[in-house]
């Protein structure tokens, strides 16, 4: 070997920017460091982001937030039927975890519903209005209610208040998708 | 003044590809023969769809106002012939299976009488304003093929210094020559049309950009170009030279971003057919109806430019190209590198369809199976935008598409320069679409999420309001109610709300019954 | 193994502590799923290694050495790196709740796993003088580092393959950690 | 630099192609074992790469047609050390074609590239076999009067083939940088030096001129368009600097002269064929020049300090191990992007 290699200052050279390039490395992969100073509620704001708001209650929790704030407790992720797998890739990817399918205890995954009213047997109790987390349903009392497709979540949480039992969980259209067919 | 510096059209990649025009270009721009109808899609612009002003069994004029833009940026649509509507709500299959249009039919009667038009002759006298009133009445939309309303597009320039104003004659893309033979022929009007643009939008500098290997145009527009201050801009002949983006590039120097628009950075891009568009729509008061249109493709006996109305089928314009059927596959508009697929041939010309080509087996046989990608980067070294072609493959077809993102897949420009330099003809540009659908899904149910969120928020908020509300107000009247009816969260009984249901219905029918 | 940079690149590539010695290929095969979380936890990783082993090392020649009481070095050790994976873990905690959440379980395990003390040991073992001892530690840590993000990368890229179904997961991670194995293997004589 | 569509099993071919002079170079100087090695790997790559698809249910002669297979076999045939038995080949291309490539799914799947990855493997499981080179007696001995290209000297190639060690005919050689090598660390080998210093005079020329071979066959890649110029020139411009930077001339001979580390040796079939395999290398052209430094940096090292006598497998085998690393952290910029507001006087009120 050279004596240029034994040369300590050619060694702290080398050294330097070797730390260099990893700290680089490091502080690239980490250029969110700033994104992860934040409080505790932030975490759960974060997790929230992901659930997908339907406030089913399907994981056994009243709503996405209080569940998002047991997942920032060390909860299980895979207590979320309507998010699917989707739901759940995207809380794994946030919080480090194992991909997994969805915990069977908590209901399947389904494509997304919609509820429809049958609007020649409503009564109009209000009783779906106020059951409806979402405000998605529009009526007034003794008139004749409906769901705004485009606000409502699926969650079936109307169906069961109907005194008559006109509220039906349909598939909801789905878009039409040009590309994402097989060539 | 006449020897000019050839820019570099692209800063990255690019392809070039068999040009496929020589043949249309051989003859001049012709006139058409009239449709014996017309089709005319309300909807030229993704904007919303323009409303109809004449109704069925109306007998129109040439010129004629047919349907109003409507919204911000609404496209005029005016009558390209004389004749009687027959419908005004035709649903149209239009390019994509499943997302129809809505269209006006026009029966022709042959006249073409038209209504008196009325130009400005001297535009030095008129405003900026009342120029581009003019535009927005003529209904003229940018005719590169985006086709983005071109009075909208001048007036958000209105209270800016702009300092460049490019017209865009680089046709790079294979088959398409209309702009080509529209500067050959009548060079003088795209000028004409850039000065009443830089009238309207005030630009320091004009420049036309085209490709240095089209000479015949090169050679009109110097000549057009000669008491003008207006300056020639040559670009090396390279797909896709003609990208706004890279266009603005090469012309100025300015890189934009995917996200901004020239008007960010004081410039305006417009395509050398719309300066023709604007030219006639100002000067000569003729409405947007017609555009040229190149025919080309190897089963058409005599291909060529046409001036085509607008709404004329394109089976008409086939036919008189003489298509031999025996060999025509398939049609598709646009380009070879970005055009699209025709569901029918029975489709009209639009304002933004540049070029029909006819195929055949030969000179577009179906595609080869794809191999395994070997990552060999060619697609990187031809990307216009500097992307890792092959890494957006990988994540788009596993649909890792945070990744995807990550690497920039929403910068591409699905120019498919990729695809063309494949080794192992992958379809890269389908694989991207299909993941920028999904990912615009996504986002949606994403959004949508947190509409959901906001919404469920006010409700529970509301709740509480009202229900600190009823306990004020019992505390004010000092009831004390019982437990179970001042817990407002009493568990729902299906059994008890039906025995008030069936009480109260009882009830309505005891009314009913009385009254009878 | 006379100067500073030699004994690094002993330490981080011809004595990878994954790779060659095998040491902490638990954490490796749990901690590299994704690359982006790989390479926050190589930072947590290097954050409480490096000063684990300097200590580890100073302890070992102040104290265990003088006193004859080397035999007690591994409780020494377990308790030093233990500690200093608490204290991280409740800076964490406190100030990035999220990378808390993220990696409690990594950095529990960091704290009293085969890579720390086996580093320690090493580092201790190989009778240089307590400078070199540093840059050995930073050259394990350097290497681990590597081995953990480089690794990460790898995985990730084959499940983004079109791997044969038998092979998805554990096998061919298996099969990738086999040939970086003896990939590193070829470097050793380098110092 | 033109792009013309090609298709896979052409760029593949090229490469075959671009081979092939130095394939003739070497066996002009060292008789049939090498070329006996290329058709015996290739013809069990075969073999392997059909029972492979057929197992995993794919197509086989439509996927056998990309040549890729012709590619990863010659490679590893042309890294075998010549007169090594046919079941030491075999078992490199079972490793390679088996485990190296269609473990992870077949061409272009593959993380490590597979011809280095069946060499290292042999390399470690078999360390004397893959340094001794058995050559046929006129390979070694011009003066002896048969040509290498003899029918005695096939005859010889094809017993080493068959039978390996037990021939003792046989002379152990290696390239001249080895024996530079070997020659100052060993007194003993040092003696053996002398003893064939005519014959390695012959071999030294041959290794000078496979590698010149090489060169224009990689050149002739690069004018092509089949590969790009960054990791050719990042290997072989990092190999001559650190060759430059260790060389001295006064001292002790150990490290060798920087013309010898690059033609003395395996560098430009590396450097050209090697490290350019698209499949495992960096994918980026800021990427691919970083990973073509490390494997620079490493054949170097590996060949000067380390203890295994060819680096390239080993150096080429750790650029892959870092190749995604890199492709994740270093990127091109994005057109359009980061430079936004280009120094322009057009940027000016907004």
């Amino acid at each position: 070997m050279l004596p240029i290699v034994d040369n300590w200052y050619f060694q702290l050279g080398v050294l330097l920017l070797l730390t260099g390039v990893i700290a680089w490395l490091l502080f690239t992969a980490n250029t969110t460091i700033q994104h992860y100073w934040r409080g505790s509620a932030s975490l759960v704001d974060l997790i929230n982001l992901e659930l997908p708001q339907t406030q089913c209650g399907q994981c056994g929790h009243a709503g996405c937030l209080p569940y998002a704030r047991a997942i920032s407790q060390g909860e299980a992720i895979n207590k979320c039927p309507p998010g699917g797998i989707t739901t759940i890739h995207r809380l794994a990817r946030l919080l480090n975890e194992v991909d997994q399918t969805v915990d069977p205890a908590h209901g399947r995954p389904a494509s997304p519903k919609l509820a429809f009213i049958r609007e020649a047997e409503c009564i109009g109790c209000t009783k779906c209005i106020q059951a409806c987390p979402v405000d998605a349903i529009l009526g007034a009392p003794k008139l004749m209610h409906t769901v705004i497709a485009r606000e409502c979540t699926g969650c079936d949480l109307c169906v069961a208040p109907c005194p008559v039992d006109c509220i039906d969980i349909i598939d909801a259209p789905t878009p039409v998708a040009y590309w994402s067919q097989a060539c | 003044m006449l020897s000019h510096r050839v820019r570099r059209s692209l800063k990255f990649g690019g392809i070039t590809p068999p040009s496929n025009k020589a043949a249309t270009l051989r003859s001049r721009i012709m006139p058409m023969p009239l449709p014996a109808r017309l089709l005319l899609p309300l909807q030229q612009y993704r904007e919303q769809p323009a409303q109809p002003c004449v109704n069925v069994g109306d007998r129109v004029l040439k010129y004629q106002l047919i349907a109003r833009g409507t919204g911000a940026s609404g496209l005029n649509l005016h009558a390209p012939s004389s004749g009687t509507i027959t419908a005004i709500d035709l649903e149209v299959d239009f390019f994509i299976k499943g997302r129809t249009q809505t269209a006006i039919e026009l029966q022709t009667d042959g006249e073409d009488s038209a209504l008196p038009l009325s130009g400005m002759e001297e535009i030095e006298a008129f405003e900026a304003e009342q120029i581009i009133t003019c535009v927005e009445e003529a209904g003229v939309c940018g005719m590169g093929g985006a086709g983005f309303p071109s009075a909208t597009k001048l007036r958000a320039c209105l209270n800016q210094e702009m300092e460049y104003l490019l017209i865009n004659a680089a046709e790079c893309e294979p088959y398409i020559s209309c702009d080509e033979a529209l500067l050959r022929e009548r060079a003088s009007t795209v000028v004409r049309g850039a000065e009443v643009i830089q009238r309207a939008c005030q630009a320091r500098q004009v420049k036309i950009v085209i490709e240095s290997d089209k000479a015949d145009a090169i050679a009109a527009l110097r000549e057009a170009l000669q008491a003008s201050t207006i300056t020639l801009c040559l670009v090396s002949p390279r797909y896709p030279a003609g990208e706004e983006r890279q266009l603005l590039r090469a012309a100025t120097g300015i890189e934009i971003s995917r996200e901004q628009l020239p008007t960010d950075v004081n410039c305006l891009v417009f395509n050398a057919g719309t300066a023709a568009a604007i030219y006639a729509a100002v000067i000569e008061g003729r409405p947007c109806i017609s555009r040229i249109v190149s025919l080309s493709g190897a089963p058409l006996q005599t291909p060529k430019n046409f001036e085509a109305l607008i709404g004329t089928p394109i089976s008409h314009l086939l036919a008189l190209c003489g298509i031999d059927e025996r060999v025509h596959v398939d049609t598709f508009i646009g380009g070879s590198m970005m055009g699209m697929y025709l569901p029918a041939t029975s489709l009209p010309i639009c304002k933004t369809t540049n070029s029909v080509v006819a195929t055949d087996n030969v000179q577009f046989p179906l595609p080869d199976n794809e191999l395994a990608c070997i990552r060999c980067g060619y697609c990187a070294d031809a990307c216009p935008e500097n992307l890792l072609p092959q890494q957006l493959l990988q994540f788009s077809r596993s649909r890792a598409f945070e990744q995807a993102t990550d690497h920039g897949l929403d910068d591409c420009i699905e120019c498919g320069a990729c695809a063309y330099v494949c080794p192992s003809k992958i379809p890269l540009v389908h694989y991207y679409r299909a993941a920028k659908e999904e990912i615009a899904a996504e986002t949606a149910n994403k959004r949508q999420g947190e509409q959901r969120k906001q919404r469920f928020q006010y409700w529970q908020y509301r709740r509480k309001l009202q229900q600190e509300a009823r306990q004020q107000e019992r505390a004010d009247t000092g009831k004390t109610a019982s437990l179970a009816e001042t817990n407002a969260e009493e568990p729902f009984s299906r059994e008890k709300a039906r025995a008030d249901i069936a009480a109260a219905v009882a009830r309505v029918k005891q009314k009913r019954e009385k009254k009878d | 193994m006379s100067s500073l940079f030699s004994t690094i690149i002993a330490a981080a590539l011809v004595n990878n502590i994954v790779f060659v010695h095998l040491l902490g290929v638990s954490s490796l095969f749990a901690f590299s799923r994704r690359l982006d979380a790989a390479a926050e936890l190589a930072l947590l990783a290097a954050i409480s290694m490096f000063p684990a082993l300097v200590i580890c090392a100073a302890l070992d020649r102040l104290i265990l050495d003088p006193l004859d009481i080397r035999f007690l070095n591994l409780l020494a050790f377990v308790f030093v790196t233990a500690a200093i994976a608490t204290i991280l873990m409740q800076l964490l905690s406190k100030h990035f709740p999220l990378l808390a959440r993220k990696h409690s379980l990594a950095v529990a395990m960091l704290s009293c796993n085969s890579v720390i003390i086996g580093a320690a040991f090493m580092a201790v073992g190989s009778l240089l003088s307590f400078p070199l001892q540093v840059a050995y530690s930073l050259g394990t840590v350097l290497g681990f580092v590597l081995a953990l993000m480089a690794f990460a990368a790898i995985r990730q890229r084959c499940e983004l393959a079109a791997l044969p179904d038998a092979m998805r997961g554990p096998a061919i991670d298996l099969i990738c950690a086999g040939i970086a194995a003896m990939c590193f293997l070829g470097f050793a004589g380098l110092v | 630099m033109q792009f013309q569509p090609r298709s896979t099993s052409q760029v593949m071919l090229m490469v075959v192609l671009a081979t092939i002079p130095a394939i003739a170079i070497n066996t002009w100087f060292f008789g049939i074992g090498t070329l006996l090695n290329i058709f015996l790997a290739i013809a069990v790559g075969m073999a392997v790469e059909a029972s492979s698809l057929s197992i995993r249910k794919l197509p086989v002669a439509e996927n056998l047609r990309d040549n890729s297979l012709l590619v990863s076999a010659l490679l590893l045939g042309i890294a075998m050390p010549p007169g090594s038995p046919w079941w030491l080949t075999t078992l490199g291309v079972l490793f390679a074609i088996g485990i190296g490539k269609h473990a992870f799914g077949g061409l272009g799947q593959n993380i490590f590239n597979p011809a280095m990855a069946g060499y290292l493997f042999l390399l470690l499981a078999f360390p004397l076999r893959m340094t001794a080179w058995h050559l046929p007696e006129a390979a070694i001995d011009p003066a002896a009067g048969i040509s290498p290209l003899s029918l005695g000297s096939l005859g010889q190639s094809l017993r080493f083939l068959y039978a390996g060690e037990s021939v003792v005919d046989g002379m152990a050689m290696a390239t001249p940088l080895i024996e530079s090598k070997l020659a100052s660390q060993s007194a003993v080998l040092e003696a053996i030096d002398t003893d064939l210093n005519i014959f390695a005079r012959t071999a030294e020329t041959g290794w000078e001129l496979t590698n010149w071979a090489y060169l224009f066959g990689g050149l002739f890649l690069l004018f092509i368009g089949i590969i790009s110029w960054h990791i050719p020139v990042a290997v072989i411009a990092t190999v001559l600097l650190t060759s430059l930077l260790f060389y001295s001339p006064g001292g002790a001979s150990v490290v060798g002269t920087p013309y010898l580390h690059l033609f003395g040796s395996a560098t430009m079939i590396g450097a050209f064929f090697i490290a350019t395999d698209p499949v495992t290398a960096a994918t980026s052209k800021p990427a691919r020049i970083l990973y073509g430094i490390i494997i620079g940096v490493c054949i170097y090292a590996i060949r000067v300090w380390g203890s295994y006598l060819d680096s390239i497998a080993i150096a080429v085998l750790f650029g892959n191990f870092c190749a995604p690393i890199l492709d994740h952290y270093v990127r091109p910029r994005i057109f359009g992007r980061g430079r936004t507001r280009a120094t322009h006087s057009a940027s000016g009120s907004g």
